[in-house]
């Protein structure tokens, strides 16, 4: 018991093992510089993600309200990855920040959160991990602490989820009680279907629709992202995301696999509406990472035609494409973050011949905003294939037709921006920037895992592999 | 013969273009490059020569298959017939000229090459994919470089034309992509879905589910090639793009609809295509003759060869809705000719345009007084668009007309008869265009000071016009080409009929 | 790959067997080649002597086909064979339907490749002075060549196919010569003319071939013929049976093959482009316009003569078609004062001839006498026709002008292009001993047997040719002698060697051409046809030519002013024939104000405005939308939290209600 | 209305067994302070009521949880525990919350939640 409670926590611990270590360091010492402290992130980070590959074990512990088995290590390790990006991009924002460690703690806590989450087999554990995955991502949304748009952000997110863990767990209390358990396998055993469970359930998704931002879910996501910094910013977009989309995933198809026809329409009307209104809306915009947020909602549109497919292929789609995504659409805020923190210049308009100066950010955009967009040879396009391949296995073509319909919508406003930055002349265009080593090693990383990961059909058959059947 | 190396080649050429510096070595690299696929082409045109004289009838040679995405059973699966041979011969026809063409584009040269040669590697993979998966995975590379290139380089309104052209295509292959799926999903090879071409075609699927997939599946590539009423693109992406572009997007880009439609649409769904066939000849008679009669009111010379582009591919669906085994030849034989032919015409009006500045027909004329090499080409490229005979495009169009007069319906033979009226029509603009462009009194006293083509610029118009008549003079070997591919496809028809 | 189908019958008809055949028409198009390639740069004057030379050997070729064709080996048992000398396959459609590129050697290819490499030839000479110092002078003999070799390979063709092939090239290589001026737009704008209405006619051409084929399921001319012609045969049945719009297919077939024909000879009401296409140099109106091209159409009717002769209506159609042009080409010839002009309405008026005579023939034997005739005249008339437009550009090149007021009074500035125009004048208007008299004797005889209207119309038109002919002698070579005085005052000329000398060539064969018997040769069944001149039949017509001279000589032979005095009397007869009949005008409203403005202008308009709006409005409409919603994300948190509730309300209440 | 009409569905739909009664009560009370919280949340504009008003919310989870816990399956106690958990997340919530909002308080001198509605469309 005492080694299976190390080993199979061995991530979890890791990353507790992180915070600890800069938590000394508050407490010890004031001295260091803050690029110091930030390097020495990046690499606890970059050990942290990579001894999360190996020495993994699979089981469950406390009585069965945590467990573990290799596609949560994997799904854990994709989330390691990604926030080790957005430490590498953070760079250039936190270098002359006051409260470098109080950042990375904070976020830290948040990535516990949601490893817990990920490996909860009981709605206890869950809420728990959900709640520490989100409090503390407020707190770092308000961290550029003298901007107007910052706290304004956080007020809303906080409010709005607190809101929605509301009804989560009014959904969960009756679920409680008309099963009388929380813990998952049992739970999947007493579900019936009746219209107050549906009732219930509905609440329950609605919780999950506010964490990944699915239309009518969603309002908070656009002005959230646009007045946190752009590093929290992509830490919610991606990060917080896919781990709720991976819960997600397996919640559905294991707990509630029993009213699958129920969840299959809910995930039909919210994905329609989710890429309906989020492409609506990202046309119009002006702020790229309100853009960004827009367009990342439609991408949940996506996400959830995978996921309404109910099959393996579904659910090992759905991992490959928020790896995809990782490396997409951090390539894309990264540019946008390091944009944002040497010029300070956020809206399309001021990325008009971007190229002229700044060729190698123009490429990185733009093939991150191409992937985001689903063109080959990128990943996004085979993410995208897949996702959809997936929810077209219930043979529901409409919503296989009106998804590649949406994708047209997308892809205007993608190659808007690509337009600006190749195309539309600009008198005064942004300086040539000067960028630091770690952010460009993370654009690095990004470019190549999405060169990458499409091409190399391997990494789709380990997911596959991987993937809990339906 | 390995054939992934026409995709390997290109993309190596492209690597090599964006490590490269300065206008000369990458320009060199490009031409290295497409000098190496254009002896690659002529090569795998040898190769299948012997192969098929040494007696292999297999419908696909050259054949490699590995598992990609080994779980969705996606396969990396290529192979080529006449047909894909044809249309790779098209491809390195027109990539040779485009490269020489633009063999002066200083502004951000090493972005422009990689684009073109890009572009090539789609048409290649598109070209000889077996699998339908990675052929939309080609079809759909094809597409960015193309907005990149009218959007950057281009002319006039090129971000609106640009766009426009981008979200037209990717509306096409959306539509696609719903038609293989739902394709995918009605197959069963060994028990699992499949992707592959040769497999499915193998099989039967069932007639509702054809019904249903079929106009996806042509609509979507009909948008690449222009069919009515989805052909906007066309002539506001050719007259933005620049030349080189302008070629591939004419040449090689219209005939990745057509092929699709053949090889995808019609092969695979067959009697679907048969129940549609009625609709598609209707459309594409509409874009053959209001096409024509478009192309007659336009002032520009890029608009004039865009709309009758309109109304050339529409012979191009036309001879794939008759269905019968000439009118199949006599579409593939048009798309390889339409291909040369408006490469042709628009590295032409390219030279025209980069001396004159100006590809309103009102204001050149003379032309042929001061730049006579050029304007020879413009004529050539003219008399081969209205379908003379010795080039290219009488053969194509004949060889349709023959084909589709074989459907003894009524009203095919009145559509039959309206695309020949067409070539009429053809007539009448283009003789317009040649004779206020290039004959007629000099219009502007600069046109006395103009130099003729360079040395790259005959050597693209060389190649192109050595395709041309190639074609036009013995279409047999073409011909011999084609048939066993468009005899195949018959056979997959016909056994679908019987099958009713 | 399928190998190069060879069938070589009695090789020996042609000169060094099927290579020498392949020569007549390849040599030419070497040339082209050649001259086009390098011409410009290369050759510059020596282009014209590269030409002749080539187009001399060809002559030398076929003149030597001929005599073996008609003196030594053609005729098998007393019949004129069809002979297939070369057959390969160029594009095959299926095993029995396919393109062949083949020389068939029969009477009227053979006699045609004498005439159309002889008068080439003489162009060729002529044009080595008339082109002289031309800037593009080795373009002008390329584009010779090509014509000789189009022209060459069009009467040899085997195939249904190759004659349309070759047909279109003749149509374009016309086209390049008539503009070859191109910076004088009214030549770009007759090139135009002439290729697109030949174009459209080709139409006709295009359809009636798909019709032939498809029922007969050929292309080769000997295998079509016969499956057409023999009444048992299914393919007869199923063409004859079905029918459209009241006609069976034959005759639409053979009617629209027709109108391909009638386009390239100018019969009416396709003949809009022949006198336009005087805008290009002389020679090449003598070559193209007059004796060569022009005929094709004839040609054609006569290759599928066999086929015509079994449909009644279809040959009707080309006789009064015929008829009609030779008449109302008569009457415009009369009015105009352009010489080439004039020239140019005389062709088609002689083609008219030509083409009812085949109208009123039969198949076979005595009754084919029509056919025979046609063929003589098309013969007699490429030497004369040929020689007077020669003729009219020795004088245009001396005088500079086409008009007739700028001329008059050139017989002693010109004597040897005088004579020759006479004798050429003499012949067209058929007068005895001369050429042209045997041919429209016989022709005239064809149809007195068989129509009395057309015969009617045929006596008439014969003596408006005289008419008009020497109206056109007389006004150049007559008349007042002011401009040729001043002509002689600046020491002008009549020319070098090489503009004489063919004309005393063609002068002679003009002569001479009528005692070429033909019937020999020539004739519908390949069965040799005995002929004689009636004299007490041909009286009316020479009579009648003789009152035209004699009309003409009162008129035009000095300066007077009675032609005005009768153009005022006849008033407005007068005015609608100088108008041609105001056909032109007639088409220029179909094409500019019905197709350019009720078709072409709103399919223009209906692209850019309706279709591509269409795509336009989707995109705005989206926009549109978006701006419209934008009011959902308010900014305000208490509303997200009221719409997320609703949602969430919402959900659940269709999932209760509606879904379950 | 709206609000009794669904109460109404979710009475009829339990499985209420012996103690339905005393339990229908509280479930009456619980989402009665739901409903009472999300009134508050929609209609307040101070943003501390608002806070309290999410509260509400919680609490009537709360409820819930301990009620069903005690009447429907006592033997457990997984009713109870979460309903502490809630409560103590709901206390961190809170403080973030409340610190949140004296920043915003800073740079907007105003705690009216329509102040802070600057980020829109």
């Amino acid at each position: 018991m005492g080694t299976d409670f190390l080993i199979l926590m061995k991530q979890e611990w890791m990353v507790i093992a992180i915070i600890f270590i800069l938590m000394f360091i508050k407490i010890g010492s004031n001295e260091w510089k803050n690029e110091r402290i930030l390097n020495l992130v990046n690499i606890l980070l970059l050990i942290n993600f990579i001894l999360g590959l190996f020495w993994n074990q699979e089981g469950t512990l406390f009585n069965e309200m945590y467990k573990t088995n290799p596609l949560i290590v994997a799904e854990k390790n994709i989330l390691s990855l990604g926030t080790y990006i957005i430490a590498l991009q953070a760079y250039s924002w936190l270098k002359n920040h006051q409260h470098v460690l109080e950042f990375y703690i904070l976020l830290l806590s948040t990535l516990v959160g949601m490893f817990f989450m990920i490996s909860a087999g009981n709605l206890l554990m869950f809420y728990l991990g959900l709640e520490l995955s989100s409090i503390p991502l407020a707190a770092i949304a308000n961290f550029d602490l003298e901007k107007r748009k910052s706290s304004e952000a956080a007020f809303k997110f906080i409010i709005s989820s607190a809101f929605s863990s509301g009804l989560l767990l009014f959904g969960i209390s009756l679920i409680y009680g008309l099963t009388g358990t929380l813990t998952f396998t049992e739970l999947s055993q007493h579900l019936n279907g009746n219209p107050l469970e549906i009732f219930a359930f509905v609440l329950f998704i609605a919780g999950f629709g506010f964490k990944i931002s699915a239309v009518p879910f969603h309002l908070w996501t656009a002005d959230v992202y646009e007045g946190a910094p752009v590093s929290v910013t992509s830490y919610l977009s991606v990060i917080s995301k896919g781990a709720v989309l991976f819960v997600f995933v397996s919640i559905l198809y294991t707990v509630f696999k029993p009213i699958a026809i129920t969840w299959y329409n809910i995930l039909f009307i919210l994905s329609v509406l989710t890429m309906i209104i989020g492409n609506l809306f990202a046309i119009r915009q002006q702020n790229l990472k309100r853009f960004l947020a827009f367009s990342s909602i439609a991408q949940v549109g996506f996400i959830l035609v995978g996921i309404s497919g109910a099959s393996r292929e579904g659910s090992a789609s759905v991992v490959y494409f928020v790896l995809i995504y990782v490396f997409s659409n951090l390539g894309a805020f990264g540019v946008v973050g390091l944009v944002s923190a040497l010029s300070g210049k956020e809206n399309i308009d001021d990325y008009k011949s971007f190229y002229k100066n700044n060729p190698l950010l123009s490429w990185v955009l733009a093939i991150s905003l191409f992937s985001l967009a689903g063109i080959p040879p990128t990943a996004g396009f085979f993410g995208k294939f897949f996702l959809l391949i997936s929810g077209a296995g219930q043979g529901n073509y409409l919503l296989i037709t009106i998804a590649a319909l949406n994708m047209i919508v997308s892809l205007y406003y993608y190659l808007k921006v690509i337009k600006a930055i190749f195309m539309d002349p600009n008198d005064n265009p942004i300086e040539k920037l000067a960028i630091p080593a770690s952010p460009k090693l993370a654009l690095f990383i990004c470019v190549a895992g999405i060169v990458l990961t499409g091409l190399m059909s391997y990494v789709y058959e380990y997911i596959y592999s991987l993937a809990t059947s339906f | 013969m390995n054939l992934s190396a026409l995709i390997i080649l290109p993309l190596a050429t492209a690597i090599a273009i964006l490590l490269a510096r300065g206008l000369k070595q990458v320009r060199t690299l490009a031409l290295i490059g497409s000098t190496g696929q254009f002896l690659m082409s002529l090569g795998l045109l040898w190769a299948y020569w012997k192969e098929r004289s040494a007696g292999n009838t297999s419908q696909f040679l050259f054949e490699f298959d590995y598992a990609w995405f080994a779980p969705l059973n996606i396969h990396y699966h290529i192979g080529v017939d006449g047909i894909s041979v044809s249309m790779i011969l098209l491809t390195a026809f027109v990539v040779i000229a485009g490269v020489l063409v633009s063999w002066a584009q200083d502004n951000m040269n090493k972005e422009f090459f990689f684009l073109l040669i890009f572009l090539s590697l789609g048409a290649y993979g598109y070209f000889i994919s077996l699998d339908i998966f990675t052929l939309f995975f080609f079809l759909e590379v094809a597409v960015i470089p193309k907005f990149l290139l009218i959007g950057i380089w281009g002319s006039g309104k090129k971000e609106y034309s640009a766009m426009k052209l981008a979200l037209m295509l990717m509306a096409g292959s959306a539509l696609v992509f719903v038609g293989l799926v739902g394709l995918y999903f009605n197959t069963d090879v060994n028990g699992a879905h499949s992707f592959d071409l040769v497999a499915i075609s193998k099989m039967h699927i069932d007639i509702a589910s054809q019904k249903l997939f079929f106009p996806f599946a042509f609509i979507g590539f009909g948008v690449f090639t222009a069919l009515f009423p989805f052909h906007t693109w066309v002539p506001d992406g050719h007259s933005s793009a620049p030349t080189a572009a302008s070629m591939f997007l004419a040449g090689i880009s219209m005939k990745l609809g057509g092929y699709g439609c053949l090889r995808v649409a019609t092969y695979l769904m067959p009697d679907a295509a048969q129940a549609y066939a009625p609709i598609i000849i209707l459309l594409s008679t509409i874009a053959i003759i209001y096409g024509a009669f478009a192309t007659m009111m336009q002032t520009d010379l890029k608009y004039i060869n865009a709309y009758s582009s309109v109304s050339h591919c529409g012979f191009v669906l036309l001879g794939i809705g008759m269905l019968t085994k000439t009118s199949i030849i006599g579409a593939v034989m048009q798309m390889v000719s339409h291909g040369l032919m408006t490469a042709l015409f628009f590295a032409a009006i390219g030279m025209i345009y980069s001396r004159t500045h100006t590809r309103m027909v009102a204001q050149l004329g003379g032309l042929l007084k001061s730049i006579p090499i050029i304007s020879t080409v413009f004529v050539i490229a003219g008399l081969c668009s209205l379908g003379l005979p010795g080039f290219s495009g009488f053969v194509a169009e004949m060889t349709l007309f023959m084909g589709s007069w074989q459907n003894a319906d009524q009203w095919y033979r009145l559509a039959t008869i309206l695309a020949c009226a067409s070539i009429v029509v053809t007539a009448v603009y283009i003789l317009r265009a040649v004779g206020s462009a290039i004959m007629g009194p000099v219009r502007d006293k600069h046109f006395n000071n103009l130099t003729d083509a360079s040395w790259n610029e005959r050597l693209a118009a060389g190649i192109l016009i050595i395709g041309i008549v190639a074609i036009g003079i013995a279409p047999f070997w073409l011909n011999q080409l084609i048939t066993p591919g468009a005899e195949h496809i018959m056979e997959h028809l016909g056994r679908a009929v019987s099958m009713k | 790959m399928k190998d190069i189908l060879l069938q070589i019958t009695m090789a020996n008809i042609l000169p060094f067997g099927e290579v020498g055949g392949a020569l007549i028409p390849l040599l030419p198009l070497a040339t082209f080649v050649i001259l086009g390639l390098f011409g410009r740069k290369y050759f510059k004057s020596f282009a014209g002597i590269l030409g002749t030379l080539s187009i001399l050997i060809v002559t030398l070729l076929s003149f030597y086909t001929a005599y073996h064709y008609f003196f030594v080996e053609g005729k098998v048992d007393g019949v004129f064979q069809k002979i297939v000398a070369l057959k390969y396959t160029w594009l095959e459609f299926s095993p029995n339907v396919s393109i062949d590129m083949g020389i068939v050697l029969d009477p009227i290819s053979v006699m045609m490749i004498v005439v159309v490499s002889f008068v080439s030839l003489m162009v060729h000479i002529f044009s080595l002075g008339y082109m002289e110092g031309e800037e593009r002078f080795a373009t002008y003999y390329a584009f010779l060549s090509l014509f000789t070799f189009s022209m060459l390979g069009l009467v040899l063709s085997s195939n249904i196919f190759q004659i349309y092939m070759f047909w279109e090239l003749v149509g374009v290589s016309s086209y390049l010569l008539i503009g070859f001026y191109f910076d004088k737009p009214s030549a770009v704008a007759a090139s135009k003319k002439a290729f697109i209405v030949t174009r459209f006619a080709d139409l006709g051409f295009l359809v009636g071939i798909l019709i032939l084929a498809f029922y007969s399921g050929t292309l080769d001319f000997g295998v079509l013929i016969n499956k057409l012609t023999s009444i048992q045969s299914p393919e007869f049945i199923h063409i004859t049976s079905a029918s459209f719009l009241g006609a069976s297919m034959l005759t639409w077939g053979l009617t629209l093959v027709f109108i391909g024909g009638a386009g390239k000879s100018a019969m009416f009401p396709l003949h809009i482009w022949l006198p336009d296409a005087m805008e290009g140099p002389t020679p090449v109106s003598a070559l193209i316009h007059a004796a060569t091209m022009v005929v094709a159409g004839v040609f054609l009717v006569a290759r599928l003569f066999p086929v015509f002769s079994v449909d009644g209506t279809a040959l009707n159609i080309v006789a009064y078609t015929g008829a009609l042009s030779a008449l109302l080409a008569a009457i415009i010839a009369c009015t105009q004062t352009d010489i080439k002009r004039v020239l140019a309405y005389s062709t088609m008026s002689q083609i008219g001839y030509m083409m009812f005579s085949l109208g009123v023939s039969k198949y076979g034997g005595e009754n084919g006498l029509g056919y025979m005739a046609s063929m003589f005249h098309l013969f007699t008339h490429a030497f004369f026709k040929s020689l007077l437009f020669l003729g009219a550009g020795a004088v245009i090149h001396v005088v500079h002008s086409n008009e007739m007021k700028d001329m008059g009074g050139l017989r002693k500035l010109m004597p040897i292009t005088h004579i020759t125009f006479l004798i050429a004048c003499l012949a067209i208007a058929g007068i005895p001993i001369f050429s042209g008299f045997f041919s429209k004797e016989e022709i005239l005889l064809a149809a007195y047997h068989s129509n009395k209207l057309i015969y009617v119309v045929g006596v008439l038109a014969s003596g408006l040719t005289a008419f008009y002919m020497f109206r056109l002698y007389f006004s150049i070579f007559w008349n007042s002698t002011q401009n040729a005085d001043h002509l002689m005052k600046h020491g002008h000329g009549e020319g070098s060697l090489t503009i004489k000398w063919p004309l005393i060539i063609l002068a002679v064969c003009a002569l001479l051409a009528g005692f070429v018997p033909i019937a020999h040769w020539v004739t519908s069944d390949g069965v040799p046809l005995e002929t004689h001149i009636d004299i007490g039949f041909s009286t009316l017509p020479v009579l009648l030519a003789l009152a035209g001279i004699g009309l003409a000589s009162y008129l035009y032979k000095t300066a007077n002013t009675r032609p005005q005095a009768i153009a005022h009397s006849l008033g407005g007869l007068y005015q609608t024939a100088y108008k041609k009949f105001y056909i032109d005008e007639i088409y220029l409203f179909i094409t500019k104000k019905i197709i350019f403005n009720l078709i072409g202008r709103p399919a223009a308009w209906i692209d850019k405005n309706i279709v591509d709006g269409l795509m336009n409005g989707l995109a705005a409409l989206t926009g549109k939308i978006s701006e419209l919603i934008k009011g959902l994300q308010s900014g305000k948190l208490q509303n997200y939290t009221l719409y997320f509730f609703g949602g969430a309300l919402g959900l659940a209440i269709i999932l209760i209600y509606f879904l379950q | 209305m709206k609000y009794f009409f669904l109460q109404a569905t979710l009475s009829r739909s339990l499985p209420f067994g012996e103690a339905g009664g005393a339990l229908t009560h509280i479930l009456f009370l619980s989402t009665t302070l739901f409903f009472i919280g999300m009134y508050g949340l929609f209609t307040r504009r101070n943003m501390i009521t608002i806070l309290m008003a999410v509260e509400l919310i919680l609490n009537s989870v709360n409820i819930n949880f301990v009620a069903f816990n005690k009447y429907l399956y006592p033997g457990k106690l997984d009713g109870i525990f979460f309903s502490i958990f809630v409560i103590t997340i709901a206390a961190a919530e809170a403080a973030v919350a409340i610190a949140i909002i004296i920043n915003l308080y800073r740079s907007h001198h105003s705690i009216d939640v329509e102040d802070a509605s600057e980020l829109k469309y």
